[in-house]
């Protein structure tokens, strides 16, 4: 048994990490959903989902359910073969871009086969990521011609020219990383944004882990505008703007493959996030400089007051079915905080998993808080905007970028 | 030290540059104005040459040969072909130089009259000058290819002059004539160049006849139909087509459409003697080959007596000097075919003057008659224009020959000459003689006919009257010149030196033919014989014309000679026409229209019917073009890799 | 038989395959789809030969830009089914045998000459030597294809815009 | 260790199917799609080339290669939609005339 795994390890650790990399997604991805709906109906002052589960929080898994249910119907004379494919190529594309994200610095040996956290550590990771982003268009581009609807083509081809021209935009950007940085590693980015003392000083957003010069916050906002873009994130959401196109590319898309897209898109959300987290924000490196060992315990001092506020809060919720689960999320929160401080061994394990998960999170964040903000764009306004602005000040960030680094070379 | 010499070039740049002048801005400018430009250039150029000729004999004092300068190369095409802008003068040139500026000039003044009431003339002067122009390269040119540019270019002025009156049809047609007959010679002349470039490897004067001189040469050519010979003959064919000579002679009469003043300047005083002057020029070539002297000496003689036969009746006052200038040419040839060159070219000057001052006598008449020609329409004008009379008067007694007048010396040394050369000299003597005495008779019935007798012409509408000042002072300078222009050989006749003859002995000294003191006596007698020859055909003259005549039918010989042996309506049928068939029928239709354009358009055709086929390739269908290219791939890889590839395909074999 | 050659093979046939698909497919859309796979597999075999760099361009530059430029195109054009029309007698009799004779004739020639052995991959030169390459030795050529680009833009955009604009 | 022969092999086979789909194609689109699958083939032959040599050039050449091959599909789809636009079809055995 044993040396079985230890000869095919190679294909079977992968594989394991891939499982549960997607399920780890899927589930991200279903309660984002519900963290939407909540932030903004909150924005809007409403309770949001309320109904399924202690503050909806089974509205995904009702969600999920009734997609799986649903009936599939067909539109007259599609065209099949580009019909079917477009979703799955959708979120394919989504989840393989995350394949070469790295979500931690440790390295770990399993049966004698040696991997990261992480699937798959190419040393051209940045690059692949691009090239991945840059097939996302055709999951539109097709969902919206092969639909046989006007609005869905309209909504394809809106989506796919806002794609290739925000994707200049969005790999420009990142050039003047990739300069500071001399690597399309991911790995490699991060770690050396780490390598100066000054904690969150030195992430590439700052760049004094180089000396004064060095910033990327114009390249950040670049990055961060094309990625909403990219994404087809508000203010960018022309392609599915209801009010003109009735939900764009995907109006003749029901149920799984309906899913489909919407996982797709959140997926590619959280992708970008954690480019934009590695890129710019140092990653898994927390915002301490690593001399301060004792900012080790900030995961606990988060989670122990959380849990306890949990289950303050839990036992007087309405019905008892909430009494019930929502004190023991609490418990278990509370738990691993004390855990935490207990095992210094696992605390450093988590350490990195910890600030990725958090710097994400804030992402993802703001991706919602925009989306309850602000208007959307004109298309017009939207293709000036990107040809005329974004696409010019990101090319200028690079000129800078490689500027300074031949004075600071000489 | 000899700025002339030093720029021998200012002599013909000058009228040049007034024909330019002339040509280009006269066309509203006064007469005035042209006048002094035209007369200007050509009285400067005159006065030029007189410098030339003195700074030249101060040179040839010094160092006893030719004065040659070297200006630009002009032509440098083959390794021994280099012909340079090269300019020469010789005691010969100096003859020819002061003839033509001199009577030039005069006639230029003469022309400021008889123009007056011209169109076109600031035309006239432009063509004029041009001419001088020419004619002065002729004469100073130092090689063939020079003088030929000379020799074209009078041509070309001629043809211009002839056909001054270009609206009137006779006068184009002369002027064509003029032209075409002279390039039939220029033909035979320049063939003639070809063969000594061939055989000298040079167009040099100097060269050449330094080499013609290599006795290698004179041996070569004593086979009468040596190098030389054919040659010479070439040459005089030129000489022949420029001279007026049998059997070109035929464009001269009809040259006199011409405005008077040319036909004096080109066709009596200068042009045509240039025949003349290449055959003097070339003499070293010319008495290798006693061929080509006799062909020289026997044309010049038929055409002496020829010419002056039909002078006898022609009733064109002008047409008359005509044919008398032909045959004078003659008497210029025979004594160059006989030897004696110095001879023929002082009648060359002699003749120059005094026919240069019979014609613009001539003209002087024709301008009192308000234009008419015909001497059977004049008479009696002896009294009514005493100064063109007296003139007139003065020349024909010159060509005549009378004592002591210009031609009196030259034509006896020509015929005296001829008498004692060698086998059949005594022949060519009686006709030289024979022709003589035609010339006076002709001459002095010009005269009668003229200004004797009682006026044939209506009183009413032809107001006789003296031509101005300005044509009658030439006319009186000529006549002194023909008067006195002999005297070079006055001493001769009591034994002394012809100075002449002494004068041209550097050019000469060669080969003139001995005699003058030795046969002294013998010439004294000639010279009475001539004188004799002369008053018989005076007398006669005297005969048929002084009382008044009506003119008689034209009958049998008169006839004949009237209409000059119908040489014209002979050429016209044996050379003109069937040329001009054979070039419309054979060149034009058959090679012309059949061979060439047929080849062409036959092309052509075949070209439009290839592109008809093959057009079915380019269909427009990309597919095909695609399919195309690959057939070219396939052929250029198994190009390519046939040395890997044959292995594969004919592996077996073998 | 080891993993790369295995590797090798299937994106070889999954190239051969889409390439076929490519000619077979009625749609001008499901073609270029078809050509898109075709792309990323040679993509992949640029990785597997270890030119990392230009697996990655090719899939950003021929997948991403030009394909969907295609794609566009055709959707623009909304171009339906081609017809299978036989103007050129010389296309559908000739062509497909000429076609057939060039690739045979460079195969032939490929297997006859005596190529160098393949290297190690993992020797291959890294992004930054090839980048190196480029714009030091290759650098006015590079500049070039800018101009070349640049070229280009402007003479797509004269020729798609309308005449009343 | 891959040969080189079997990467030459197979552009070959690409190159060849492309050739194919030039001449069989209808649609102007799809023959510049196999157009652009012949470029492709090549460029396997020159990563292939450069592999066996060790030497980088043949990948800047494929660089080179591709941009123009962009550039190309600018132009030559600009083409193309103009041809569209006034020729009604886009089958190439109707578009045979050089002027309308």
């Amino acid at each position: 048994m044993s040396e079985f795994l230890h000869q095919y390890a190679f294909l079977i650790v992968p594989i394991i990490k891939v499982a549960i990399l997607v399920l780890v997604v899927l589930t991200v991805d279903a309660y984002l959903t519900w963290l939407e709906r909540k932030v903004i109906a909150h924005i809007q002052a409403r309770w949001g989902p309320h109904r399924v589960g202690p503050h909806g929080l089974m509205q995904p898994l009702a969600d999920g359910l009734k997609f799986i249910f649903k009936e599939d119907p067909m539109p007259a004379n599609v065209d099949k073969p580009a019909y079917f494919i477009a979703p799955f190529v959708a979120l394919m594309l989504a989840l393989t871009s995350l394949a070469v994200i790295p979500f931690g610095p440790q390295k770990f040996t399993l049966w004698g086969y040696e991997s990261s956290l992480g699937i798959a550590d190419v040393n051209i990771s940045l690059l692949v990521l691009f090239a991945i982003t840059a097939l996302g268009v055709y999951g539109v581009a097709l969902a919206g011609w092969a639909s046989n609807n006007k609005y869905s083509l309209l909504g394809g081809l809106r989506s796919s020219a806002q794609m290739i021209s925000y994707e200049l935009a969005l790999t420009l950007s990142v050039v003047g990383v990739l300069l500071i940085a001399g690597s399309f590693s991911l790995r490699e980015i991060v770690e050396q944004q780490g390598t100066s003392n000054l904690g969150f000083l030195s992430w590439n957003l700052f760049g004094f882990g180089h000396g004064i010069g060095f910033t990327q916050i114009i390249g950040f906002s670049c990055f961060f505008i094309a990625a909403i873009a990219e994404t087809n994130r508000v203010p960018f959401d022309l392609p599915e703007a209801e009010s003109e196109l009735v939900a764009g590319f995907h109006t003749e898309y029901a149920s799984m493959k309906f899913a489909m897209f919407f996982i797709g898109e959140y997926t590619s959300m959280v992708a970008v996030s954690c480019l934009a987290t590695i890129l710019f924000f140092g990653g898994w490196l927390s915002p301490f400089p690593a001399s301060w060992t004792f900012t080790y315990y900030v995961p606990s001092l988060l989670f122990i007051p959380f849990g306890l506020w949990m289950i303050y809060d839990g036992i007087h919720y309405e019905n008892i079915f909430g009494r019930i689960v929502l004190p023991g999320i609490g418990t278990v929160l509370t738990v691993v905080g004390i855990a935490l401080i207990l095992f210094p061994p696992a605390n450093h394990l988590l350490q990195g998993l910890f600030w990725f998960a958090l710097k994400v999170f804030i992402f993802m964040f703001v991706y919602i808080w925009m989306r309850g903000t602000l208007p959307r764009f004109r298309y017009d306004q939207l293709m000036s905007f990107g040809w005329k602005f974004l696409l010019p000040v990101s090319i200028a960030n690079v000129v800078l970028t490689s500027a300074v680094i031949l004075w600071r070379m000489h | 030290m000899h700025p002339i010499l030093d720029y021998l070039w200012i002599i013909p740049l000058l009228p040049l540059v007034g024909s330019a002048i002339n040509g280009i801005f006269g066309w509203n400018w006064s007469k005035t104005t042209i006048n002094a430009v035209a007369l200007g250039s050509t009285g400067l150029s005159f006065l030029c040459a007189i410098e030339a000729v003195r700074e030249f004999l101060d040179y040839f004092a010094q160092y006893h040969q030719p004065f040659t300068k070297h200006f630009v190369d002009w032509i440098v095409a083959y390794k021994d072909l280099t012909i340079g802008f090269d300019l020469q003068i010789d005691h010969l040139t100096v003859v020819m130089l002061l003839v033509v500026t001199g009577v030039g000039f005069l006639i230029h003044i003469y022309s400021t009259g008889y123009m007056a009431h011209e169109e076109g003339y600031f035309r006239f002067f432009a063509y004029m000058n041009l001419f001088m122009f020419f004619m002065l390269i002729l004469v100073l040119a130092a090689n063939y290819t020079l003088l030929f540019v000379g020799w074209e270019g009078v041509g070309l002025c001629s043809y211009l002059l002839i056909g001054f009156y270009y609206l009137r049809h006779a006068a184009a047609q002369a002027g064509k004539k003029a032209f075409i007959v002279n390039r039939i010679g220029d033909f035979g002349f320049m063939l003639g160049m070809f063969l000594l470039f061939r055989t000298f490897h040079s167009l040099d004067f100097h060269t050449v006849f330094e080499a013609a001189s290599q006795p290698s040469v004179a041996h070569e050519s004593l086979g009468q139909f040596g190098v030389l010979t054919v040659a010479c003959l070439l040459l005089f064919m030129g000489a022949t087509g420029k001279s007026a000579q049998i059997p070109l002679y035929v464009w001269l009469p009809d040259a006199m459409e011409g405005p008077t003043p040319v036909s004096a300047l080109i066709h009596a005083a200068t042009m045509v003697t240039a025949g003349v002057y290449v055959v003097a020029r070339s003499h070293v070539l010319f008495l290798h080959s006693e061929t080509a002297m006799y062909v020289v000496a026997i044309v010049g003689c038929a055409t002496a007596f020829f010419a002056a036969t039909i002078g006898l009746v022609q009733s064109d006052i002008k047409k008359v000097l005509a044919y008398s200038t032909v045959s004078q040419l003659g008497y210029m040839f025979l004594g160059c075919g006989v030897g004696a060159f110095s001879a023929g070219i002082f009648h060359l000057m002699t003749h120059a003057f005094f026919k240069a001052l019979l014609f613009l006598s001539a003209g002087s008449v024709i301008h009192a008659m308000g234009g008419e020609q015909d001497m059977w329409h004049m008479g009696g004008l002896a009294s009514k224009i005493k100064v063109t009379f007296w003139c007139m008067l003065f020349g024909t007694i010159a060509i005549a020959g009378f004592f002591p007048f210009a031609a009196f010396f030259s034509k006896d040394a020509i015929l005296f000459a001829a008498f004692n050369s060698e086998h059949g000299g005594k022949a060519l003597y009686a006709v030289g003689l024979l022709a003589a005495v035609l010339t006076s008779f002709y001459m002095f019935r010009l005269v009668w006919l003229t200004f004797f007798g009682k006026n044939r012409y209506d009183e009413h509408h032809v107001h006789v009257h003296e031509s101005p000042r300005n044509m009658t002072v030439p006319l009186m300078i000529l006549a002194f010149l023909s008067l006195t222009g002999g005297w070079f050989a006055f001493p001769a006749l009591f034994g002394g030196k012809d100075y002449f003859t002494d004068f041209l002995s550097p050019v000469f000294a060669s080969g003139e033919t001995a005699g003058g003191e030795a046969l002294h006596s013998l010439e004294l007698a000639l010279s009475g014989v001539a004188m004799v020859a002369a008053t018989l055909g005076l007398i006669v003259a005297w005969r048929m014309y002084s009382k008044d005549v009506k003119r008689g039918p034209e009958t049998g010989l008169h006839k004949l000679l009237y209409n000059k042996y119908y040489v014209d309506e002979i050429y016209q049928a044996v050379i003109v026409n069937p040329l001009i068939w054979i070039s419309r029928n054979i060149l034009w239709k058959a090679v012309d229209e059949g061979t060439i354009d047929g080849a062409v358009n036959g092309i052509a055709y075949g070209v439009r019917e290839i592109g008809d086929g093959v057009r079915h390739a380019q269909s427009g269908n990309t597919r095909s073009y695609a399919v195309w290219v690959l057939v070219g791939a396939v052929v250029v890889f198994g190009i390519i890799f046939w040395p890997i590839l044959h292995p594969v395909l004919f592996g077996g074999v073998r | 038989m080891n993993a790369s050659l295995a590797i090798f093979f299937v994106l070889a046939a999954v190239a051969v395959a889409a390439a076929v698909s490519l000619i077979l497919q009625r749609h001008p859309i499901h073609s270029a789809l078809s050509l898109i796979v075709v792309m990323v597999a040679l993509a992949g075999l640029y990785l597997l030969m270890g030119a990392e760099f230009v697996a990655a361009v090719q899939i950003i530059v021929y997948g991403g830009a030009v394909m969907v430029l295609f794609v566009f195109v055709i959707m623009l054009l909304n171009a339906g089914e081609e017809e299978h029309t036989n103007f050129s007698k010389l296309a559908a009799y000739a062509g497909i045998p000429m076609a057939v004779a060039v690739a045979g004739l460079i195969a032939a020639a490929i297997t006859r000459s005596t190529l160098p052995p393949a290297q190690d991959p993992t020797a291959l030169t890294s992004t930054k030597s090839l980048s190196m390459l480029l714009f030091q030795d290759f650098v006015y050529p590079f500049e070039l294809t800018s101009f070349l680009i640049l070229v280009a833009i402007l003479g797509a955009i004269v020729l798609a815009q309308r005449e009343g604009n | 260790m891959i040969p080189t022969s079997y990467y030459l092999i197979l552009s070959a086979i690409l190159f060849g199917l492309g050739m194919i789909a030039f001449v069989f194609k209808r649609n102007i689109i799809t023959i510049f799609m196999a157009i652009e699958l012949m470029l492709n083939a090549v460029n396997l032959a020159f990563v292939a080339f450069s592999t066996a040599f060790g030497k980088s050039d043949g990948e800047v050449f494929v660089l080179f290669v591709i941009v123009v091959a962009a550039a190309e599909a600018a132009v030559g789809l600009g083409i193309i939609i103009l041809t569209a636009r006034n020729r009604r079809s886009l089958n190439v055995e109707r578009v045979d005339l050089l002027k309308l």
